[in-house]
């Protein structure tokens, strides 16, 4: 279980996150909703060790992640995507997933057998030696979906998994992600400003404004927020 | 000993101020383009040369010989722009293609030189009256003081430009965000050029002031100033165009300091720790105030 | 695009292997003199202004028909090649002189340092080797066998002229300085030794970094230093910049020698160059009793007439670098012969019987050079250049003290 | 480019790519191509003694194929441009003088002092290791060149002041053109092993985007690090043989920017990241260089500098690099 309570961030002057607290447990997937700005992708660099809190506590399973660098935090099975995918682009997407398998002590031969299965999941398994750039934007960021899953980690972090992917391959995304908590056993926590998938696929959603928590619950609730809907309508 | 202190530290400003403007033009052009321009040094060497032959040929006092420089560099950086500086936004990494073609340029600049110009030292045949001024104990050569004043004027004037005008302002906007300058509609490579044109404009008038002051040149001599420039920028914040004023009055002291109680080595093995030292501690350099990257 | 590369690059090779054999088919009569000259890099000028010496004495020989060698007459040949001033390339390129182009004997390439790498090649490789440039006193006490200075002093005994000229003249606190390179730091150590023998005070010996521009402080401090004799062993570009400097910082000193003031490049600069001190082998007023290839009339003429275009005079590194080819021709016709100790015997053989233009020759058993003496030199107004030390040979008085600069018209 | 072109390019080549089902073979063509290239490396160099007394040929261009190599390792394999990398050439060389002529230690042992004296310098300057892209390349600049000002202001009983060290006693050109062939197979050898390791995985991804190695694991500096040491120690035995094979140590030529130009310039011709990128690069700008240099002597910087612009304007990828790109179906075979 992931549990983050009163996480402050400031940059000089600029307050990104004024006191963010939230929980997310095993098996669950949580949806981030949030207009730019708002300190989404704030919050997801401090979880994963880029960004050093200002103040605050963040821990998973009760291990503290603070102060801990980003290959420290992934070492306690925190997996993340970014915004834009962040691929090894002159590796082929063999390589691309035995970078996150380097220091778990795994065999070739278990290397090979990992890959494989999450390369055929997310379709890529017949480009398995190309390089990664020669890959589309989407299927890039299946690629870096990949590229974590195959750590096998307890929390996944996802930046904007939809944007800029085409229909076809974000049905594709959408499904391995629902699939995630059962299957896998990871918690999701799933950042977006698209409305429509973080509904669908989220047990529980939170909302984000200016660096603080504005709504908190299931998506009918959200819906119904009336800050919710100020914030989003605009007044 | 403290007369001769007093005249390094005086010594120092004055010689920091001349460097400070080496580092002006050289950050001008990495603010703005990403571009370590490694060839500057070679740049300055050429626009010393432009004042030599301006006074052999045109009988053109150098001071006159600064606007006609000033001009031809521009020209000649705005075209350099689209010959070379353009294609290097393509590069998987396009600062160290930079400092590479870069480097490539001081090397074929330098062979033309030798060339052009073969390997003699020249000197500018330029003096004042009288030729110095005492302040106290202190004495300074009038030539160090033109080229001070002129620094100083130019120094002004650019920052004039960069903090007042519209084009200086959106020069800014590129050196903080790169990206966001495009979504305004800045049409971005004539921009681009025109800074390249405006840094080795610069440095050609860099090279006139710099061979008043240290007088003489030779086609060799190019990567000594690229170094010191080097130095300043770091000192100062890399890409920060007015940072390198502090950076080169800071390094002008170490290094006069230095040269009054010890030696000329030591002093420049000062300069080379100072940069390494800044770098480790401060990225941004020690007047830089948002992280570059 | 690779296989372009790959294949200009092996057809170059084998153009390159197949045009070696030729060439030196062709050429098996004459007398093949290897040297690399610099053209680039920190020796550029010197080494350049040093082959035309080389290349007049060359055309001398050629137009009588040659060295006379084994009972005729060979003509000689020049084999030159580039060194960039870079020692890699030297190494390289005397061993490929020696093996490819099968050249018979060697001058040395300019300096001490690229001449220790040359010689560590024609040593190994056993070829015999003229130097025209090389002064470190260090590269004569490596046991060389096969070396021999034919012009070049050691750097030891170089400032001594200018020195004892300053002592005779009432100069008492010497203040040296010199750029961190070979040549000027042995010169500014040898001037150490030398005026410490003198009983004159080294109040100031300080070095500095190859491109410091500033010297106005290094100035102040040989002044403050109380020193009467200012004595930097630097390369011109620094000198012209110390000289420009101390006008402009009102600096005076009784006494300023500077190696290089009497090259054309700095007596360009116009008034600042005036009063100082210097020393040359070469100048209208030195004129030894030549025994050995051209004197100085004869020599200018045809550096006229052979480099009409080049726009300086003929220096003292020309000069050196003739006399050492003067000297090469004198040896070979002595041994008769192009092994390496024969030639040695006929060099030690020779020592203080030939006088060139550079002047007296005389060498010991490591090939050091004893004589060629340089006379002080000073830039007087209206007369100009002027050699004013030592007495024997000097033309008019030394100017001391020089005038300070306010009381110059 | 946009997604659609991506994908039908993809869609062309998916027939050949689905085809090449077996990728243990894939690796096993690469490590056979691989081989022979360092067999034909062997077969080159190995004999020349026997057959000639004109080692400086292939001496310097053992030289440079090792200078290039190991200069891969942090730029091709970890995306980093020390562009001071002379300082190791030059800390090898003088530390080779220094022992021998000095201390009088023989010349092996020297070696090894000059190894493990790059070493310790780069052990030393770790914490450079952390600046990210051209700040990088700064600092080793100024670093290379307060060395050299370093070992000038040691006593010149030492380091023989500004002339430098002259080692005739230790002339002989046939051990030390095996002792330049030993640390090129030594470079090889650790290049091999780098590029198959997981260690080699690890730097590659490192060299492709910093950050998401961090995120997935990665702990940048540590393996930086390793790379950085072994990039360290075969300058400086590079530098401690070229000391041996010409006797003349100064700091002017061993702190040449020259020196760490062309170690770049001959990698990236070749092509960074491929094992076989700094060898065909190398060998193929070396030649060209012997050329021009016999051909215009006095053009020769010119021309390198117009090589230099020209390769990174147009080539940028280097030969090796380019051919991959342009064939990248062949691209997984090539070392």
């Amino acid at each position: 279980m992931l549990k983050v309570d009163q996480l402050v961030k400031t940059f000089g002057g600029m307050t990104a996150l004024a006191g963010i607290s939230l929980t997310v447990p095993d098996r669950s997937i949580l949806g981030v909703l949030g207009m730019n700005g708002s300190g989404k992708t704030t919050m997801l660099n401090c979880i994963n060790g880029i960004y050093e809190a200002t103040a605050g506590e963040i821990s998973l399973d009760g291990v503290s992640l603070i102060g801990k660098a980003p290959h420290a935090v992934f070492s306690e099975g925190v997996g993340r995507t970014f915004q834009v995918p962040r691929i090894f682009p002159q590796m082929s997407l063999l390589e691309n997933l035995a970078v996150a398998l380097l220091n778990k002590g795994l065999s070739n031969a278990q290397v090979a057998e990992i890959s494989a299965h999450w390369l055929n999941k997310v379709e890529l398994y017949r480009l398995r030696h190309n390089y990664a750039e020669e890959l589309s934007g989407g299927q890039q960021k299946l690629l870096e979906l990949a590229r974590i899953m195959v750590a096998n980690p307890k929390l996944v972090l996802l930046d904007e998994p939809f944007a800029g992917v085409n229909p076809s391959l974000a049905l594709l995304l959408i499904g391995i992600i629902r699939e995630m908590p059962q299957e896998v056993g990871c918690s999701v926590m799933l950042v977006s400003h698209d409305l429509t998938s973080v509904y669908e696929l989220s047990d529980n959603i939170l909302v984000m404004h200016e660096g603080h928590v504005l709504a908190e619950g299931n998506a009918e609730a959200i819906q119904k927020n009336p800050d919710v809907i100020e914030a989003y309508l605009g007044a | 000993m403290n007369e001769l202190l007093l005249q390094g530290l005086v010594n120092g400003i004055v010689v920091g101020l001349i460097y400070a403007l080496i580092g002006v033009s050289l950050n001008v052009i990495f603010g703005v383009l990403r571009v370590v321009n490694f060839a500057h040094g070679e740049f300055i060497v050429l626009g010393a040369y432009g004042a030599y032959f301006a006074q052999q040929l045109l009988g053109l006092s150098p001071l006159l010989a600064m606007p006609l420089v000033f001009l031809v560099f521009g020209l000649i950086g705005y075209g350099l722009y689209f010959l070379l500086v353009q294609r290097l936004s393509r590069s998987n990494d396009p600062e160290h293609a930079s400092l590479l073609v870069m480097f490539g340029l001081s090397l074929v600049l330098g062979a033309l030189m030798l060339l052009a110009f073969e390997a003699d030292s020249r000197s500018l045949n330029f003096s004042l009256e009288p030729p110095f001024l005492m302040f106290g104990n202190v004495i300074l050569p009038t030539t160090k003081l033109l080229g001070l004043g002129v620094s100083v004027v130019i120094t002004g004037c650019l920052a004039y430009f960069l903090y007042r005008t519209m084009p200086g302002k959106a020069l800014r906007a590129i050196i903080m965000n790169r990206d966001a300058i495009q979504i305004v509609g800045v049409d971005l490579n004539h921009l681009s050029a025109l800074t390249f044109g405006l840094g080795l404009g610069l440095a050609g008038i860099t090279g006139i002031i710099v061979s008043m002051i240290f007088p003489s040149f030779s086609p060799f001599i190019g990567q000594d100033y690229t170094l010191i420039g080097f130095i300043v920028i770091v000192l100062g914040g890399l890409g920060h165009p007015i940072g390198a004023v502090a950076g080169g009055i800071l390094f002008g002291l170490a290094e006069q300091t230095a040269m009054v109680f010890f030696s000329g080595t030591v002093a420049m093995l000062l300069g080379f720790v100072l940069l390494i030292a800044v770098i480790l501690i401060r990225p941004a350099g020690l007047f830089g105030v948002q992280n570059l990257r | 695009m690779w296989t372009i590369t790959k294949r200009s690059f092996l057809a170059g090779t084998l153009l390159a292997c197949m045009s070696l054999p030729l060439t030196v088919a062709e050429a098996a009569e004459k007398i093949r003199i290897g040297m690399t000259v610099s053209s680039s890099g920190n020796f550029a000028l010197a080494s350049q202004s040093g082959v035309r010496g080389v290349e007049i004495w060359v055309d001398e020989i050629n137009k009588q028909g040659g060295l006379e060698f084994g009972g005729e007459k060979r003509l000689v040949e020049l084999v030159k090649r580039d060194d960039r001033s870079d020692k890699q390339m030297v190494a390289r390129v005397y061993e490929d002189l020696i093996v490819n182009e099968d050249v018979d004997i060697l001058l040395a390439p300019f300096g001490s340092t690229l001449t220790a790498a040359a010689a560590t090649v024609t040593e190994r490789l056993g070829k015999f080797m003229v130097i025209w440039s090389a002064a470190s006193d260090a590269l004569y006490d490596q046991g060389f066998k096969n070396i021999v200075s034919a012009t070049q002093m050691p750097v030891s005994r170089m400032p001594s002229a200018g020195l004892e000229a300053a002592h005779a003249l009432g100069g008492k606190k010497v203040a040296i300085v010199n750029v961190d390179e070979p040549f000027p730091a042995g010169l500014a150590d040898g001037a150490e030794a030398i005026a410490e023998k003198l009983g004159m005070e080294v109040v100031l010996k300080e070095d500095y970094p190859k491109g410091t521009k500033d010297f106005s402080l290094l100035l102040q401090k040989a002044r403050a230093a109380g020193a009467d004799v200012f004595f930097p062993t630097s390369y011109e570009g620094d000198l012209i910049s110390m000289v420009r400097q101390m006008r402009q910082m009102n600096v005076n000193f009784p006494f300023s020698f500077m190696v290089y003031a009497s090259t054309p490049q700095f007596i360009e600069i116009g008034d600042d160059a005036q009063y100082i001190y210097s020393h040359t082998n070469f100048h209208p007023t030195i004129n030894w009793e030549v025994n050995a290839g051209l004197d100085r009339a004869g020599f200018i003429s045809a550096y006229e007439t052979m480099f009409p275009n080049v726009s300086y005079e003929p220096d003292f590194q020309t000069v050196l670098a003739y006399g050492a080819a003067v000297i090469a021709g004198e040896i070979i016709e002595k041994a008769d012969s192009f092994e390496a100790d024969k030639l040695k015997q006929a060099a030690l053989d020779l020592s203080d019987n030939l006088t060139v233009l550079a002047g007296p020759y005389a060498v010991d058993e490591t090939g050091k050079q004893l004589k060629m003496p340089f006379p002080v030199v000073q830039l007087q107004p209206e007369k100009g250049l002027v050699t004013v030390w030592p007495e024997e040979v000097a033309v008019a008085k030394p100017v001391y003290p020089i005038p300070a600069w306010d009381q110059r018209n | 480019m946009s997604d659609e072109t991506r994908e039908t390019r993809i869609e062309a080549q998916n027939p050949l790519s689905a085809s090449q089902k077996n990728p243990e073979k894939t690796s096993h063509i690469k490590s056979l191509i691989w081989g022979g290239v360092v067999t034909l490396i062997i077969l080159a160099f190995l004999p020349v003694p026997l057959f000639t007394t004109n080692l400086s040929f292939m001496f310097y261009m053992m030289l440079w194929l090792t200078m290039a190599t190991s200069f891969n390792f942090v730029a091709g394999m970890a995306g980093y441009m020390p562009f001071g990398y002379v300082a190791f050439y030059g800390i090898g060389a003088y530390a080779t003088g220094v022992l021998y002529k000095t201390f009088g230690l023989p010349i092996p042992i020297a070696l090894a002092g000059a190894a493990a004296a790059g070493v310790a310098i780069g052990l030393l300057l770790a914490p450079t290791l952390r600046l990210k892209g051209v700040y990088f390349g700064i600092v080793s600049l100024a670093l290379a060149m307060a060395m050299k000002l370093i070992i000038s202001l040691m006593p010149a009983k030492i380091t023989g002041g500004s002339l430098g060290l002259i080692l005739s006693g230790a002339n002989d050109p046939t051990m030390a053109y095996y002792a330049m062939f030993i640390v090129l197979l030594g470079a090889l050898a650790a290049g091999t092993w780098l590029s198959m390791s997981r260690l080699g995985i690890a730097l590659r991804a490192i060299r492709d985007d910093r950050e998401a190695a961090e995120v997935v694991g990665v702990n940048v500096v540590r393996t930086r690090l390793k790379a950085w040491v072994m990039a360290t120690m075969f300058p400086s035995l590079v530098g401690g043989v070229e000391a041996w094979y010409t006797n003349a140590i100064d700091l002017e030529s061993s702190f040449n920017l020259l020196v760490t130009a062309k170690s770049i310039v001959y990698a990236m011709a070749g092509g960074l990241g491929f094992l076989v990128g700094p060898i065909v690069g190398a060998s193929a700008l070396y030649g060209i260089d012997q050329l021009i240099w016999r051909h215009f002597p006095t053009l020769n910087l010119l021309i390198l500098g117009v090589v230099i612009i020209a390769l990174m304007l147009l080539l940028p990828r280097g030969i090796v690099g380019a051919f991959a790109q342009r064939f990248s179906r062949f691209r997984r075979f090539i070392p």
